[in-house]
């Protein structure tokens, strides 16, 4: 039986809307992916996608296989670009962040 | 003229001596108030408590920039115009409230949208740039300005029930220095695609959730005109509100200037020209279908 | 009467649109907040920004109590004041500004400060309370007067650069039922020592920083009035802010009611008695030598 | 030599001022007091008192033999009558936080 890692997610400026309008989420996933690597961030985004997702609109979360320009990462509250991006590889609890960018005032 | 000791008159002292006894203000950061010119770009649900605070302070010079009227769905959440001056520009509305405030300080309208090709030549009065703006076309072009004209940038947003703060440029240096604070191209390289671009027209807004990122842009306008000339620039951070969720309130590390950014590093492909030309086309560049006002 | 649909007028449709179209107000909100008696005690630094966006968003009876009159010192961050209203009652300064930016609304001026022999007559008119005071005294007085009256308390302070929130008695429950929420004096049985008391004309006020506080105030008077009335009411905690830390924001987990407290335990000596009688003298309890104004 | 422990200490609400207007102190204290019981929160104060605290006006924090009344104390951001109070047994990395309350408006 693969193991599974154990993360929590959190959706927040509008985004949680098309997780079941609910921000918070524990996540459960394999600790590596098809190929034996170990889970990183491109892989969760994957995974969420796949299984956490029920609006329809991808195009909202998703382009060209990572998430859409206007949405930050946030690795435990630090933005993704300090940490590797998408290559991160994911370490139990950790607390990863989907911000959209808001723009009214 | 007032008699004036250390630069102030005795109507200052009485009027700012809340703010003046603190350390973190003092004789000095006061000065430095009343010498600061800072132009605040939108007049609505930001820029109103915004500039409230920044006048109740003593900013010496205080710019407003909005093309917009006064209408009755702004009254809930923009609390420096009234039910009688609906219709009027929201600069004039708001500077009526501000004057009745604090009738000491020089106050410039600008009723128009800021465009590519007049926000230089405006934002070279000013020191400080507040970006109190409802869309990403004006969030690039004034985060674009700031850099080229070397202004620190407190920009801040809202929508429902959620809010956002970003010190930019800070401490701003020419493009191509890598100890200048990142942009806003930095953090956000690609604008969202339109269709996930949500107004607060759409998707409704809170008053008091844009009001309190208002006021913290006014707060982190004060530190940083207050601030001793040689004090070092916090790290870049994004401080994230979310009124319903607990906790409310979240700060998160930003990253430094980007090395490709096409606004702020060595290589920049955004110039003066191509904003006073108007070969910047931020509309398209935001990728909206049909032309807007910024 | 203009004609209602759903029982709010198309006026009211369109001043109040951005708000209502939220899931987390709705229709159904928007008519609590019509429905609403809200009373601010204090309409200084706290008390004028929490009263703008309360009013701004359609609280339908609004009372202001304050003895107080407007002073220069004030206008740094007192915004609903102005300099041509200096020397009026702080009261009918604040309902000046708030008439200008609403209208519509119910708004019951109490131009004296708040004693232990009036506090539960005020009280009885009303369905929430907003502490908005500066000492000790007042902030005992308030909260014993919710405790007895039964209504849920939205209480904030500020220093400095620094604030702090807390909302007390919610739910309100008669004194002795443990769901009730804590009220003042289960989180401080004991009042300071007085020579370890600050004020702000003492100790210095960034206006931005008792704004942001009056603003989380009217923000959580909204949540706590348009949430459904069978909802849970949040854990007890307390929001600190500190303008010059990293983070701001803290949020703290509080106790709840205390089994022995003196206003909301089963065996409270506050009581309404002991209020209208005088017998209870919270000058003395707070150790104040000269006498002060609460 | 004995054991130490180390911990967070912060102090708000102008409580700061009576430690060398510094909010935030890395503190080392014994492992145990001189009974040799596991040091707590009381002793952490009484360590505070004497070693960290630079104002000559103990009345300010201290009122027989614990904080004075309007000062709250936080353990790992609750309020510390949650915990045990003066009684919580430290551990190492606690965040302790000393709160005088505002009274301003
Ligand atoms: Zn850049
Ligand atoms: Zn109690």
């Amino acid at each position: 039986m693969a193991d599974t890692i154990k993360i929590d997610v959190e959706f927040t400026g509008g985004l949680e809307l098309l997780f079941s309008n609910q921000r918070n989420h524990k996540v459960s996933l394999p600790a590596q992916d098809q190929d034996g690597k170990a889970a990183n961030i491109a892989f969760l985004i994957k995974h969420l996608c796949e299984n956490l997702m029920t609006d329809q609109k991808r195009e909202l979360f998703l382009l060209d296989e990572s998430v859409r320009p206007g949405i930050l990462v946030l690795i435990n509250d630090a933005d993704w670009e300090l940490e590797g991006e998408d290559q991160y590889e994911l370490q139990p609890r950790d607390q990863i962040v989907f911000v959209s960018t808001l723009h009214g005032g | 003229q007032a008699p004036q000791r250390f630069g102030l008159s005795n109507a200052d002292f009485k009027r700012y001596g809340r703010q003046l006894i603190m350390p973190q203000v003092g004789l000095h950061g006061q000065l430095r108030l009343k010498a600061a010119r800072v132009l605040i770009v939108g007049a609505g649900g930001l820029g109103c408590p915004a500039a409230a605070y920044l006048a109740g302070a003593g900013v010496g010079t205080l710019g407003l920039v909005d093309g917009d009227t006064v209408e009755e769905s702004n009254l809930h959440r923009q609390i420096a115009h009234s039910t009688d001056r609906i219709g009027m520009f929201k600069v004039d509305s708001a500077l009526t409230n501000l004057r009745g405030l604090n009738p000491n300080l020089n106050y410039i309208p600008h009723r128009a949208h800021l465009t590519p090709t007049t926000a230089l030549d405006i934002f070279s009065n000013y020191d400080l740039v507040l970006d109190c703006t409802d869309h990403p076309t004006s969030r690039y072009l004034i985060s674009d300005a700031c850099v080229l004209s070397g202004k620190p940038l407190v920009s801040a947003s809202a929508l429902r029930t959620e809010g956002q703060l970003i010190v930019l440029n800070n401490p701003p240096r020419a493009p191509g220095a890598s100890e200048g604070g990142p942009c806003y191209r930095c953090v956000f390289p690609r604008p969202p695609p339109a269709e996930s671009v949500v107004s607060c027209g759409e998707g409704g807004i809170l008053g008091p959730v844009v009001g309190v990122m208002g006021l913290l842009q006014a707060l982190e306008t004060l530190k940083l005109i207050t601030a001793s000339p040689d004090a070092a620039a916090p790290p870049p951070s994004l401080l994230l509100f979310s009124a319903y969720s607990t906790p409310q309130f979240r700060n998160v590390k930003l990253r430094s200037r980007r090395a490709d950014c096409a606004s702020c590093s060595a290589n920049h492909t955004v110039t003066e020209s191509s904003l006073t030309s108007g070969s910047m086309d931020y509309i398209a560049f935001c990728g909206v279908t049909s032309p807007i006002d910024i």
